[in-house]
């Protein structure tokens, strides 16, 4: 048993062949995981490497694994994780760490760009702006998707981004489907033909702990059904 | 120990979807083979005498068990992935779970 | 020293937020032959302050409103001090930029029902013009931005930090940046033709700030050692409702929405009464600054909450309403263990944001031949005051602008200088002076430098408190000397970082405290209780910094030029072109 | 997985689907009298109607069978994608012999 005014924490340190080492730190009543980062890099070891940047879960750069769960950990409350007072917190799963908790996110944005999660333009500034009825079927699948914060908790969560390196993962489907759902974009099918793709969305077996995880709520278990129906469409009318 | 990150209904659904599919892949040519043995009436009347077994009859339960979880929850996906998303799908994957156990017990009243 | 890496790109970029990220887009579409580097201190499109907008864009699209009234708006607001053509330039860029973010990049702004934009109320403007993306229109900008730069051939180097600003050998422009590679540890000099200054300001260096953790005024810090003057130092911009949680969590000093205030929430201090109406007609629905003040006299006269703020109630509106309508707040507030819906929350004013910083012309060159600037580096364009929404609006259409700016400046045959060496060498040397300290206290020295700034340079100033501030401020940068980091090893050093991120909060520190000590007036943000007026408008003048070869600051007042309208005018028909005092947040 | 190896196993799956749930049914009812030889064989010997279904389930499930295996084993035993696909092949091709078989021997008896 930890002391009720203390938190035990196992923090991993190092590369990908590293350890564990534990620290002792106070509790508080207003902490959040990564407070409890900040508290061992400032006072305890000042060579803990950790990445972070807004605070306030909109930069999605905090995420590490904590009691074996991907988390964003500037808003995750110590309460919410730790009631008996122990942590584990390691970085996320399917990165290449770079050094104690933070991971080379170069992979996860890579694969967002080869699953065309972005837009191609049609038109230009000199146009005037489009008319988009807010509830169109397009513009609510695309709203219910769009507001990630590219966090990479999905794509740490998703084993099957652990069985298949170039699976292409939750996150960069997800904003494919956003991309299939905007009228605005010049080459739809090519969105769909990425995310299609062989590393792309007939790999995802709808474990859903994408979804489960996702601190934003949102659900690209969903996004991705929805490009492999589009893409089964598709390839049914032949234009795949 | 399966991690924290894994422990929730849609990761075991697909854990016993795999496996029952998995299983299956292995079961069924014993069972085409043991059908084949109607080629020769008489090994596959003795093989019916052999099913009087117990162990024998919680084996094609458990059989019957993988068929039906299979197929209840491989309906379950087509319906997800191929229909338009509905919330509840926790509520469709015990719904799931639930249907193949009554196939089960159905399978069991009658073998007992 | 041997181990300068050396590298060279035809337009180099500091800083990934809204205006470096145009910036790139921008000079990569006018040639798509030049290389082009983005080096960002965190992660491209996952840092800075951009990703944190929260309530919107501000842009004149509606009929009825006007590019006209947009920059009225923005002068009043400014009390006068913004430099009218940098203003001017900024509403009607927005208009373009905007269209380009719809168009061309493909935001999701949220729409009328009609399928229009939807443009929502800000404080201080006489118009609804606010496009946004829910409260995360921010995310919505960044997202998109950044994955265009993904898709393009642009170089990033991400987590580089810049350390100095290079001139050529000859001192007739700037040669390069010498960053470090924050993972290795390494040094590298990057050679260009071209730089932009975009690292986003950002005024950490007080108790409560909302700006994300990367920021430190690096930009500011740099410039004024490479000899650069900043102006409007002393405009720093609280917001009122900053959460507060207590000195132990990185929670404390974010952003609460203005929505709060605007929809009818009711801000009480430690007593539990409502104090806004004893300040202001228009109660919690006041603008930024007289919010901020009054809860600041709250705090100064002890009416406290437990952690020393006031608070925030929204329970009277019904708490499902409240959870309805400010589902994010009430989610993030949860997360951090409050009840925003159904009980009070403790807030405090925080620093926002800085509408001062480096002076810059319409086509964002700097004095220095080579460097250009955009963003909230950038001073001059908010005058003494900010707008919500007039923030991001700045560093895309200026990240825009310079992107141009910078790929003309290439064609028109910009070379690259010869660095000066013996710079980067000594910038090097001064980066790892602190391996070579005994470790100390340096998060004791950062704590003393918030709270110093917080109640002597804060909401409320005055001369005796500033002189004494700019005092205290030498003495912590002797102590920074002396204070070393303890962790072994350059690479991916946060506590090296840190203590690199103190220096440059202490040299822009003390811009700020000279600036505030030297306007002897009110205006805006800035406010002196021995000056409370706000001097004759048409005197105005603002202040710029510089600092001289010996490292000393210096400051200088200049007459502000109305070079487009004069206080008592209007570009409005029958209106002196001020916007109300009020509006919905 | 290629989009056309995922589309055949979707499309394999929801061909199943009935003819499982059928052959479930078949199966409980069955059990409630006993199994046997002779009650099977006198369901199905000489029926074409019962020869087509099991056929079509032979055939289905060996692809669906086999592109599952084939998934499982690249993503859980790390065989290199060409060794997963022959191993793949030859579940379907044992599926498909042995279950063209045993349909065979229980509808035709073995002649034509
Ligand atoms: C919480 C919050 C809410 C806001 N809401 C609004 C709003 O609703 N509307 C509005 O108009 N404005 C708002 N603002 C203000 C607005 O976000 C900023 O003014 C604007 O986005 C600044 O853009 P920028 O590109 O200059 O800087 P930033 O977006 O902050 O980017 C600066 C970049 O420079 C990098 N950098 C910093 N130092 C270095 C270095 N030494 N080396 C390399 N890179 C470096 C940073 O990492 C970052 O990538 C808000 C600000 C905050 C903090
Ligand atoms: C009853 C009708 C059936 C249906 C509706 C069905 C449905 C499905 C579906 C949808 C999948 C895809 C799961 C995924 O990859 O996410 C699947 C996988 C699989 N099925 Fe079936 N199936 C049926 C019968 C069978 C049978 C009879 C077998 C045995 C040969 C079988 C073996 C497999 C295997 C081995 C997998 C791969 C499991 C995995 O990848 O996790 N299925 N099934
Ligand atoms: S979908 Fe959710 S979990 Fe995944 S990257 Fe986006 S915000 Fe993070
Ligand atoms: S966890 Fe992975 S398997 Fe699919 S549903 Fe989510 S991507
Ligand atoms: S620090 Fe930005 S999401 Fe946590």
């Amino acid at each position: 048993m930890t002391a009720l005014d203390e938190l035990e924490i196992r923090v991993w340190r190092g590369a990908a062949d590293g350890h564990y080492q534990v620290f002792r730190a106070p509790r508080r009543a207003n902490q959040t995981v990564l407070d409890v980062v900040s508290w061992i890099q400032r006072e305890a070891d000042p060579s803990l490497s950790y990445r972070f940047a807004c605070r306030v879960g909109v930069c999605g750069s905090c995420a590490m694994t904590v009691n074996g769960k991907p988390r964003w950990t500037c808003r995750t409350h110590i309460t919410k994780v730790a009631k008996d007072g122990r942590l584990t917190i390691a970085p996320l799963r399917n990165l290449p760490v770079i050094r104690d908790l933070a991971c080379d996110m170069a992979p996860f944005f890579e694969k967002w760009r080869r699953a065309r999660g972005r837009f191609e333009a049609a038109i230009s500034r000199d146009d005037p702006l489009v008319p988009i009825s807010p509830d169109s079927l397009e513009r609510r699948a695309a709203d219910a998707a769009v507001e990630c914060i590219n966090c990479a908790v999905c794509h740490a969560a998703c084993d099957v981004v652990g069985w298949r390196p170039d699976y292409l993962g939750p996150a960069a489907l997800n904003r494919a489907w956003v991309a299939w759902n905007d009228l605005r974009d010049r080459d739809r099918s090519a969105v769909l033909r990425a995310a299609n793709a062989g590393a792309g969305c007939g790999n995802c077996h709808s474990h859903q702990s994408c979804a489960e995880h996702c601190p934003v709520e949102i659900n690209p278990t969903r996004s991705i059904a929805g490009l492999k129906r589009a893409g089964l469409l598709a390839l049914l009318r032949g234009s795949l | 120990m399966i991690s924290a990150a894994r422990n929730h209904p849609g990761y075991w659904a697909f854990l016993l979807h795999r496996l029952s599919g998995l299983a299956l892949v292995f079961f069924l040519p014993v069972h085409f083979w043991v059908l084949g043995t109607a080629l020769d009436e008489a090994a596959f009347t003795g093989f019916f005498a052999w099913t009087a077994h117990p162990l024998v009859k919680l084996g094609e339960w458990a059989l019957v068990m993988l068929l039906a979880v299979h197929l209840t929850g491989g309906v379950r996906l087509l319906i997800l992935e191929f229909l338009p998303w509905s919330e509840g799908q926790k509520a469709r994957i015990a719904a799931s779970f639930g249907l193949a156990l009554l196939v089960g017990a159905a399978f069991a009243l009658g073998l007992v | 020293m041997s181990d300068i890496r050396t590298e060279q790109t035809d337009i180099l970029i500091i800083g990934a937020g809204g205006a470096g990220l145009f910036a790139a887009l921008h000079a990569h579409r006018a040639n798509p032959g030049l290389s082009i580097t983005v080096a960002v201190k965190g992660l491209l499109g996952k840092c800075g302050c951009t990703r944190m907008v929260q309530g919107g864009y501000n842009v004149a699209l509606a009929a009825e409103d006007s590019i006209e009234r947009h920059f009225m708006d923005t002068i009043v607001g400014g009390k006068w001090l913004p430099r009218q053509d940098l203003a001017w330039r900024l509403v009607t860029g927005a208009v373009e930029r905007i269209r380009e973010l719809e168009n061309e990049l493909g935001c999701y702004f949220d729409r009328n029902p009609d399928g229009t934009l939807h443009q929502k109320a800000f404080a201080g403007q006489s118009f609804d013009r606010t496009v946004h993306k829910g409260d995360l229109t921010g995310i919505e900008i960044v997202n998109r931005l950044a994955e265009q730069v993904w898709a393009r051939d642009i170089r990033r180097m991400e987590e580089h930090r810049a350390l100095a600003l290079i001139p050529a050998a000859d001192g007739s422009a700037l040669a390069g940046v010498l960053f470090v590679d924050m993972r290795s540890g390494g040094f590298v000099l990057v050679r260009a033709r071209a730089v932009l200054l975009a690292a986003g300001g950002g005024p950490t260096m007080y108790r409560y700030h909302t700006p994300s953790g990367d920021k430190s005024c690096d930009g500011m810090a740099l410039a004024l050692r490479a000899g650069l003057a900043l102006r409007d130092m002393e405009m720093v911009q609280f917001h009122p409702t900053g959460l507060l949680a207590g000195p132990d969590t990185r929670m404390t000093g974010t952003v609460l929405e203005e929505g709060l205030r605007g929809s009818g929430g009711y801000l009480l201090n430690g007593a539990g009464a409502r104090f806004m109406f004893d300040y202001h007609a228009h109660g919690e629905r006041a603008t930024r600054d007289i919010v901020s003040r009054a809860i600041y006299q709250e705090m100064r006269e002890g009416r406290t909450t437990p952690l020393g703020g006031v608070y925030i109630e929204m329970k009277h509106l019904g708490p499902d309403f409240v959870a309805e309508k400010f589902k994010g707040m009430v989610k993030r507030c949860a997360d951090c263990g409050f009840d925003l819906a159904g009980g009070r929350v403790e807030v405090v004013p925080t620093a926002h944001y800085m509408m001062g910083g480096i002076e810059f012309e319409e086509d964002c060159r700097t004095a220095l031949p080579g460097l250009f600037v955009a963003g909230e580096d950038a001073g001059g364009v908010h005058g003494a005051n900010r707008l919500g929404g007039n923030g991001v609006a700045n560093s895309t259409v200026y990240g825009g602008i310079a992107g141009d700016e910078m790929a003309a400046f290439v064609a028109r045959g910009a070379a690259f200088h010869d660095p000066d060496m013996a710079t980067a060498e000594s910038a090097v040397a001064a980066a790892l002076r602190p391996f070579a300290r005994p470790a100390g206290g340096l998060y004791r020295l950062r704590e003393r430098l918030d709270n110093l700034m917080w109640d002597k340079v804060g909401i409320s100033r005055e001369a005796k408190d500033l002189a004494a501030a700019l005092d205290e401020l030498d003495a912590l940068a002797a102590e920074l000397e002396d204070t070393g980091i303890g962790g072994e090893g350059r690479a991916f050093n946060l506590t090296w970082h840190d203590w690199l991120n103190l220096e440059n909060l202490l040299l822009v520190s003390k811009s700020i405290a000279l600036a505030a000590l030297a306007r002897e007036d009110s205006r805006g943000a800035h406010y002196r209780s021995d000056f409370p007026d706000a001097g004759r408008l048409e005197d105005s003048a603002f202040t710029a910094v510089s600092m001289d070869p010996d490292g000393r600051l210096a400051l200088e007042m200049k007459p502000v030029s109305f070079s487009i309208v004069k206080p008592g005018e209007s570009l409005i028909e029958d209106e002196a072109g001020a916007p109300p005092e009020t509006a919905q947040g | 997985m290629s989009v056309r190896l995922f589309l055949a196993q979707r499309l394999t799956a929801l061909i199943l689907a009935p003819l499982v749930l059928v052959h479930l049914g078949v199966i409980i009812y069955a059990v409630r009298s006993g199994l046997s030889a002779e009650e099977i064989l006198g369901r199905t010997r000489g029926s074409l109607g019962w020869a087509l279904f099991y056929g079509g389930f032979a055939v289905a499930v060996a692809a669906h069978g086999a592109i599952g295996l084939r998934t499982v084993i690249l993503e859980w035993g790390g065989l290199r994608p060409g060794l997963a696909t022959a191993v793949a092949w030859a579940a379907a091709l044992i599926l498909l012999a042995l279950g063209l078989r045993g349909v065979w021997a229980v509808t035709a008896g073995g002649g034509l």
